[in-house]
């Protein structure tokens, strides 16, 4: 592997010539044809560049706000691949498949590759200058506060950038919006521990009880996670971690798990309160005005409340005294409530009582610079946004990095909102649904020719800036990077402040070079400190540890009963949120498509999961096509009945159903977000995403799902393929 | 080659199974997959894609099995009929075994595919006629055909995916078998620079893409000829011998404590993938 | 009777004599010369000046002078274009010939040269220049221009390369596994590996 | 019963009724080869489409790789196995009532060879790549794989071809001059002339014609049971439960013969018709061609039972889960119907009523050959949807409407062939019909005469 310690933009440069002339080989079985090809030819080039070896580059990965440091294989001026970067503490080396997925966002066929500005209904090419000359017109047009700008979950100098030009228009209308995110869990988190994001150590746990916590495969940094798990299950002394996962639907963690216990939703403050009561039983110290909070959670009401065994409730108990330190993990099934954030805190309590704080639950460490801090997303923000557009306050509107025609429900209405706006500009990559939508549309970068900082919100140790440094040439002239666009539209406001910069890369370059010191620079020239940084793609930052409180108490906290029954709408709707499609960004990227889902290996579409005992009281079996119906809207999909979910429950995936967006998304499968309830978490507002009832009922069709699986399903037939053994009978310590 | 010379090494050119007495002399490629490690993530089998320009096939050809996913995730469930996968699922990453005494290498009519040296089981697509008898002989079936072609199919690899393509590894056209080559393209590269400088391959010098990526660290992958390979003291203290098709664990009682095993060894494919037995915890 | 009985002799003594030079016979090796098309360039380089031997006024310079990826690279590579200029910017006496003109055209744009491949093997074959170079040039301290003309021909009499020898696989193998039966436990043999995917890929 | 032939038949009264042959069929004759080039069309357009678009369109897959092309080229193969029989062993077993059908049993062996062979290029994923199959010394150093079946199959194809052309040919010598002699004009004069190679009917001319023809006949005897036997191997040999069975050689060749002799029983019922062949093929010739098929029937039923007994009572439970699933899997009914048209139907053969009922058995026999060509789909297609790895399974992969057209167009090239043979070449052999007939003429004159039937 080669380091990149050399002049950035002489790099760019040598590829730019470079690639012009390269002829993609590799291709068919072409002969022997002299003299029709070209060869690779430079004008200049470093001495690290040798035809056909590919070149190593660290950036970071953009699939998903995790933050992973990725080393993209560069030859011949094409990136090729992605690997892992193994200098980032978050992922050491290791990726997953949305992140190999990268390179077919860069390389997609759909991206838009000119700003398109709307007439009728046609969007006709128009010059940079042009675009951002409207803008500025039309944001001069307009009072600041009736400017509004939305973006996903922003970090880094962009975020800084973002932050100025606000100001500098005077509006503080900045709507930070995830459609999926773990907002609930924050809040309660703050409330329990005093910090949003604790750190979790899954290695150093004996037991992890997830409630609903996809950690493997959705949840927060999966890839970091994944890594601890697997030192959780094989640790150095050979003590093998149990897993034990509750939730209604089967995740991916929880097929996983030892035991994956199938909870009534809802339940799960019930049941981590009827562990409490255990624990106290069994002589486990716990504070007196917790006692005194979870005495009436007898083992048999709760058993009876979840649904889960009295049994269970048992052994886990004796499991979590017995092994220690545990870690207790609320995850996105617990928060989907009305009552999501009483259920977190009732498991934040669990982890306190069991003395978790400390050991396997860590304080993060403050981030040093909070301009760049990570401004998390949440669907909060969209609520106010939508509000905003309903009652005509918004006059300008910029989206960036959310797409939320496609994420909000239909009840919310912001189709119809959105066409309030008079101006509203979108950055994107692709005419996604909120593309479509706009007025003006401004192409973006990809994320592997760009530059950028990025600051994760999870990390797994210290503090750490993320780079993203472009990995091959533009490919296409007419797009921009999200930091060029603003520094434009800054110097429009600011000129004086910003004239010095040429571009995005030479601010970025001085912001970073002023602040060396803090980024472990202080010792070097400015170019050997940038030059060590873009090659080892993160930069270590120096932030204390904050404080983060283990004190169980129970102030203040009540657990509703469980769920009523209701004969109209007789289910829930779990929308889950997959490794690879989350909420639908990615949808456009072959690969993932083509990726089986993990636990019903269905590709290129969107299914409805339900347990074997609800479908035949419906008389429903597999590949039918059934209509879900909640009070907010109706869609169909096809069933595939498995015994990973509670019969109370059904689940469809997210991420499906774009009616926009490219020829590998658009069409495939149906879009659950629609059909969410507009229903509450009680103390946060956030949109309890679990909280959906619906009907299910038979649409006449039936089809062949398309999957990997073939007609003897999970089935082994006697063969001896995938085995399994108790993990009593073996003894890991002796192994490799 | 004269024919003289093809009868003079006649014995080299018929298939044999490995043997105590004709031992690789400098690499078998061989691999371990842990799956107590393994969470089915897929990362793997999209890393494959990338690594070996695998195309995507589409819906309507994936509902008619015509996918190509060298390595696939299998998910098995052990339910014995309890009403919910209460212990979770079974996964199992299946590729080519790169087997020692491969079922297809005998069979196929023009000899594309072949033991190397080295151990593995190559393809070669240029001499491929597609007789497809490799498939139909693999026990696995963890050969994929080419049914159309697809870089002139619609949007498989459509201007400008197409420059993702990896120019080490040969875009396949239609009529042609294909499979796992653990990564060939890394290995010869590794080799060669070895060769450069008078060594053998170091142990964790050459990743396979699916190894690289593996978040849990699942997959091992080494030479089993050099003794400080990870591969080859997994394979040694589990107990399972290349040459041998019952393993000590099939065998004697003491070792039923070890979960090294191999898939349809029965079938006598000696395959250079070992598997490490899924552990559940009895506990709870 | 006889008649057929003689027939059967002649026709099994035919076939026996057939058979017996087929088993003999040479194998039909393609290791003679055969000259590549014409490539137009973009600039007609002149290897004999460059390579050439000094008694007919070339300047000897080595082979990897020049093609300098060809010892640690699958492929020997074209010079980047500063290369070139590094040396014509200072040798005043050819510098307004219209071949360095053209050079210096290209220079000027900053735009490469677009060299046409001479030498083409099909896109599933991956032949290693390194492994070649390593070995004769440097394990066997055989002269450079020889090395390379194993497969390259005399190319420092050339002008614009062309390319002299086939190419082929029985060409390859006629190096590779002459006098060598292939070993399916070692890729160590003298004459180079001989399984399928050392080349194929 | 119908009469036998007739003993006092004049001999210009055979050449009379065999020359006829060559210029006036029915007219049903040229509804057939109209037929014949119909389904050929159809077979030749999905095949460029097959070859165009890629092996894909045939709805084959990556668990179930071969499909009704190897299925039908077994059965063509199987097919050819008659003319063998009928000409080569029954001439060594001196069975004189073969004489005037075994010309159009091995015309059949020729031609169904000649189908078989296209459906190996038909199932090739690069069929312009074929010639990597044959062994010849080449400038790559490369041989194919002598340890392949298919490469087995391929030399043992190739000289079953060839060894057939040349009895087919031999044997005709005589008749082709008779041909000669008696067409005095155009295209087919020149034809025959050349192919009778001079022949003149002299003492020392039919005594080496008849050493070369038999010497023909033996060695073509071990190379149709070889020939089988190497197509089985491409089962046998391999590990695919179903396949790996040792008593397949035997079975196939029980197989073959019984195909072809049904197959013999139906073209001799349409020959008969189409070209007024009542006087040389008569019932008594068909009674004992049935009877031989009815035992031929009976020996492929018992080893069909001996296989799934070895099965049944054997270790090996994958193979028993296959045969299982083809009993009671989706194959079922077609499994079931090989069942019956294989080894129930023929039952019926043993009445002597049904023996000499020619539109009976021209139903039953075409129903035997839909029986063993089931058969031989029931061997590919379950094994490959149930076979060592479940997770592959594939139960419901139906060959798609390119695979059926190629198939149906086979039997459209075989009719068209042979058709265009009977018109061009004498179908019944004039010179052993006429031994046959001095033969029995020389018995009458030994022993007195019996009347009535035979």
């Amino acid at each position: 592997m080669i380091e990149n310690s050399f002049n950035r933009r002489g790099f760019l440069k040598v590829l730019g010539w470079g690639g012009a002339t390269v002829a993609l080989s590799g291709c068919g079985n072409t002969s022997v044809e002299d003299g029709k090809e070209f060869v690779t030819s430079y004008v200049q080039t470093a001495d690290y560049i040798i035809p056909s070896i590919g070149t190593y580059f660290n950036s970071t990965c953009a699939q998903c706000n995790a933050g992973c440091g990725i080393m993209g294989r560069v030859r011949e001026g094409r990136v090729l691949k992605l690997e892992g970067n193994p200098k980032s503490p978050i992922n050491n080396g290791k990726m997953c498949g949305l992140g190999q997925a990268g390179v077919q966002a860069h390389y997609n066929p759909d991206r838009i590759r000119e700003p398109l500005l709307r007439t009728g209904d046609k969007g006709e090419a128009i010059t940079w200058e042009k675009a951002l000359a409207l803008i500025n017109e039309k944001v001069g047009g307009v009072k600041a506060e009736n400017v509004a700008f939305l973006t996903g979950g922003v970090s880094g100098h962009v975020k800084a950038l973002l932050k100025n030009y606000l100001d500098a228009l005077g509006s503080g209308h900045h709507y930070v919006y995830e459609a999926v995110a773990p907002s609930i869990m924050r809040a309660a988190n703050k409330k329990a521990y005093g910090v949003e994001m604790p750190r979790l150590h899954l290695d150093k746990a004996k037991v992890i009880v997830s409630f609903g916590a996809d950690f493997l495969g959705a949840w927060i940094s999966p890839v970091h996670f994944s890594q601890q798990y697997a030192r959780f299950r094989k640790a150095d002394k050979g003590e093998r971690g149990v897993l034990v996962q509750v939730e209604s639907k089967m995740t991916l963690t929880g097929a996983n798990a030892d035991r994956w216990l199938a909870i009534r939703p809802g339940t799960e403050g019930i049941l981590a309160l009827g562990l409490i009561n255990a624990l106290a039983a069994a002589g486990v110290s716990v504070p007196g005005d917790v006692v005194g909070a979870v005495k009436e959670y007898t083992v048999d009401r709760v058993s009876k409340d979840t649904g889960v065994s009295a049994e269970h409730i048992g052994k886990l108990a004796a499991l979590l005294k017995e092994r220690s330190p545990s870690l207790i993990i609320a995850g996105s099934a617990v928060e989907g409530y009305a009552h999501g954030s009483q259920n977190a805190t009732a498991i934040a309590l669990l982890n306190q009582v069991l003395g978790n704080v400390g050991k396997t639950v860590e304080a993060p460490s403050s981030v040093p610079f909070p301009q760049m801090a990570p401004t998390a997303g949440n669907r909060f923000a969209l609520q106010a946004l939508n509000d905003n557009m309903a009652q005509d306050k918004v006059k300008v509107l910029f989206s960036y990095g959310a797409n939320p025609v496609f994420t909000a429900p239909a009840s919310m209405k912001l189709k119809e909102n959105l066409k309030k706006v008079p101006f509203k500009v979108v950055f994107a990559h692709y005419m996604d649904e909120t593309a479509v939508e706009a007025d003006l549309v401004l192409p973006l970068n990809s994320a592997l020719e760009d530059w950028a900082t990025a600051m994760p919100e999870y990390i797994a140790e210290g503090a750490q800036l993320s780079i993203q440094q472009p990995l091959m040439e533009k490919l296409y002239p007419g797009t921009l990077g999200m930091g060029d666009i603003l520094l434009a539209l800054l110097k429009q406001r600011r000129p004086e402040e910003y004239k010095g910069y040429e571009d995005f890369y030479s601010y970025l370059r001085s912001a970073m070079v002023s602040i060396k010191g803090a980024l472990g620079g202080a010792n070097e020239d400015d170019d050997t400190f940038w030059d060590t940084a873009l090659s080892r793609g993160v930069v270590k930052l120096v932030g204390a540890p904050v404080n983060i409180s283990s004190n169980a108490s129970a102030k203040g906290l009540v657990v509703p009963a469980p769920f009523v029954e209701d004969s109209a709408y007789p289910l829930h709707l779990i929308p889950a949120v997959s490794a690879s499609m989350r909420d639908g960004r990615n949808a456009n990227e072959p690969w993932l498509q083509e990726s089986p889902d993990p636990l019903t290996t269905i590709v290129w579409d969107s299914w409805v999961e339900m347990h074997p005992k609800t479908a035949a009281k419906l008389g429903i079996v597999e590949g039918d096509i059934v209509e879900v119906a909640s009070r907010s809207g109706a869609i169909k999909a096809q069933v595939y009945v498995f015994t990973g979910i509670h019969p109370d429950v059904i689940s469809m995936p997210l991420g499906y159903g774009h009616e926009a967006m490219g020829r590998y998304a658009k069409g495939v499968g149906v879009n659950a977000f629609k059909i969410l309830d507009p229903i509450f978490d009680k103390e946060t507002g956030e949109l309890a995403m679990h909280e959906t009832r619906v009907k299910v009922s038979k649409a006449g069709q039936r089809v062949v799902i398309v999957k990997d699986e073939g007609p003897a399903g999970g089935n082994q037939m006697g063969r001896k393929i995938a085995v399994r053994m108790s993990s009593s009978k073996v003894n890991l310590s002796e192994e490799v | 080659m004269s024919i003289t010379n093809l009868l003079e090494n006649w014995s080299d050119f018929r298939q044999q199974h490995p043997s105590e007495d004709r031992p690789h002399r400098e690499y078998k490629w061989a691999m371990s997959i842990d799956l107590d490690a393994c969470t089915g993530c897929n990362a793997c089998s999209v890393a494959c894609y990338a690594e070996n320009n695998l195309p995507v096939v589409g819906k309507e050809k994936f509902a008619h099995g015509h996918s190509h996913h060298w390595i696939r995730i299998e998910r098995y469930w052990d339910n014995d009929g309890r009403e919910f996968a209460d212990q979770g699922a079974q996964f199992l990453p299946m590729l080519c075994q790169q087997c020692e005494s491969a079922p297809c290498e005998t069979v196929c009519p023009v000899g594309a595919t072949n033991h190397t040296a080295d151990g593995l089981n190559s393809q070669v697509y240029n001499r491929c006629v597609g007789s497809r008898y490799c498939n139909a002989n693999c026990p696995y079936k963890a050969r994929y055909f080419n049914w159309y072609d697809y870089p002139t199919t619609d949007n498989v690899w459509p201007e400008p995916m197409n420059q993702q393509l990896n120019p080490d590894v040969t875009v396949r056209g239609k009529g042609v078998m294909e499979k796992c080559t653990f990564c060939v393209q890394r290995l010869t590269v590794a080799k060669s620079n070895a060769r450069s400088e008078g060594r053998s391959v170091l142990d964790g010098e050459v990743q396979t893409a699916c190894q690289q990526v593996c978040p849990t660290g699942a997959i091992s992958f080494g030479n089993l000829v050099d003794p400080s390979a990870k591969v080859g003291k997994q394979w040694k203290q589990q107990q399972v011998d290349l040459n041998k098709d019952k393993q000590a664990k099939d065998v004697t009682e003491s070792a039923a404590k070890l979960r090294g095993y191999r898939i349809l060894e029965e079938l006598r494919t000696y395959p250079s993938v070992m598997y490490l037995e899924q552990l559940r915890e009895s506990a709870i | 009777m006889y008649c057929f009985l003689r027939l059967s002799v002649l026709l099994v003594g035919l076939i026996v004599s057939a058979g017996s030079y087929a088993v003999n016979a040479v194998q039909p090796l393609t290791t003679a010369d055969d000259l590549g098309p014409k490539v137009e360039q973009p600039i007609e380089f002149p290897h004999d000046r460059h390579a050439g031997d000094a008694a007919k006024g070339g300047m000897q310079i080595n082979c990897m002078y020049c093609h300098t990826y060809a010892r640690r690279s699958i492929v020997a590579g074209i010079p980047p274009l500063q290369k070139c200029i590094g040396c014509h910017q200072s040798i005043e006496s050819v510098r307004e010939t219209p071949r360095i003109k053209k050079l210096f055209e290209y220079w000027e744009a900053k735009k490469a040269v677009p060299w046409k491949k001479v030498h083409d093997l099909p896109d599933f074959v991956r032949f290693n220049h390194e492994r070649h170079i390593q070995r004769f040039v440097f394990a066997q301290n055989k002269p450079v221009q020889e090395a390379c003309g194993y497969c390259h021909g005399d190319v420092k009499t050339m002008t614009v390369a062309r390319r002299q020898k086939p190419l082929s696989m029985g060409w390859c193998v006629s190096c590779h596994q002459k006098d060598h039966p292939v070993d399916a436990t070692s890729t160590k043999t003298t004459h180079g590996p001989n399984d399928c995917w050392q080349c194929h890929k | 019963m119908g009469k036998d032939i007739r003993e006092d038949i004049a001999w210009a009264q055979i050449n009379k009724d065999v020359l006829k042959s060559l210029e006036s069929p029915r007219k049903l004759y040229w509804v057939i080869l109209f037929i014949a080039l119909a389904m050929i069309g159809v077979a030749v357009g999905c095949e460029i489409y097959q070859y165009t678009g890629g092996m894909g369109v045939s709805n084959k897959n990556n668990s179930h790789v071969w499909g009704l092309y190897i299925a039908t080229f077994i059965f063509w193969i199987g097919m050819s196995h008659s003319g063998t029989l009928l000409s080569a062993i029954l001439h060594l077993m001196h069975a004189d009532w073969r004489k005037p059908i075994y010309r159009f049993a091995e015309a059949m062996t020729t031609f169904s060879l000649m189908t078989a062979g296209l459906f190996v290029l038909v199932h090739l994923g690069r069929l312009w790549q074929v010639y990597y199959v044959m062994p010849y010394p080449n400038e790559r150093w490369v041989w194919p794989n002598f340890q392949s079946p298919l490469v087995w199959d391929m030399f043992a194809i190739a000289t079953y071809l060839s060894s057939s052309v040349l009895f087919l040919y031999v044997g005709m010598i005589p008749d082709l001059a008779i041909c000669r002699d008696n067409i005095h004009a155009g295209w087919r004069k020149k034809l025959y002339t050349v192919m009778s190679l001079g022949w003149e009917g002299t003492d020392r001319q039919w005594r080496n014609f008849r050493i070369t023809y038999l010497t023909i006949a033996c060695f073509l005897i071990p190379l149709a049971v070889s020939v089988h036997s190497i197509v089985a191997s491409d089962f046998a040999m391999s590990n695919m439960p179903g396949w790996h069975v040792t008593s397949f050689p035997p079975y196939f060749v029980a197989g073959a013969l019984y195909s072809g002799c049904a197959a013999i029983i139906t073209l001799f019922i349409i020959l008969r018709y189409v070209f007024r062949f009542e006087e040389y093929m008569t019932l008594p010739i068909m009674k004992k061609l049935v009877r031989l098929t009815f035992a031929i029937a009976m020996v492929w039923t018992y080893l069909n039972l001996i296989e799934f007994a070895s099965v049944w009572y054997g270790h090996d439970q994958t193979a028993k889960d296959q045969l299982i699933f083809k009993a009671t899997g989706p194959y079922a009914p077609f499994f079931w119907a090989m069942i019956f048209f294989g080894s129930i139907l023929p039952l019926m053969l043993a009445f002597k009523r049904i023996q000499t009922h020619l539109p009976i058995l021209l139903v039953v026999s075409i129903l035997l050959n839909v029986g063993m060509w089931l058969e031989r789909w029931m061997i590919i297609a379950p094994s490959f949807a149930h076979g060592h790895y479940p997770w592959t399974w594939d139960h419901d992969q139906w060959p798609s409407l390119v695979q059926w057209g190629i198939v149906f167009g086979s039997f459209g090239w075989f009719t068209l062939l042979f058709m265009v043979f009977c018109k061009v070449f004498p179908s019944v052999s004039m010179y052993e019909v006429k031994e046959m007939v001095y033969h029995r003429s020389l018995a009458l004159k030994h022993k007195p005469a019996v009347k009535g039937d035979y």
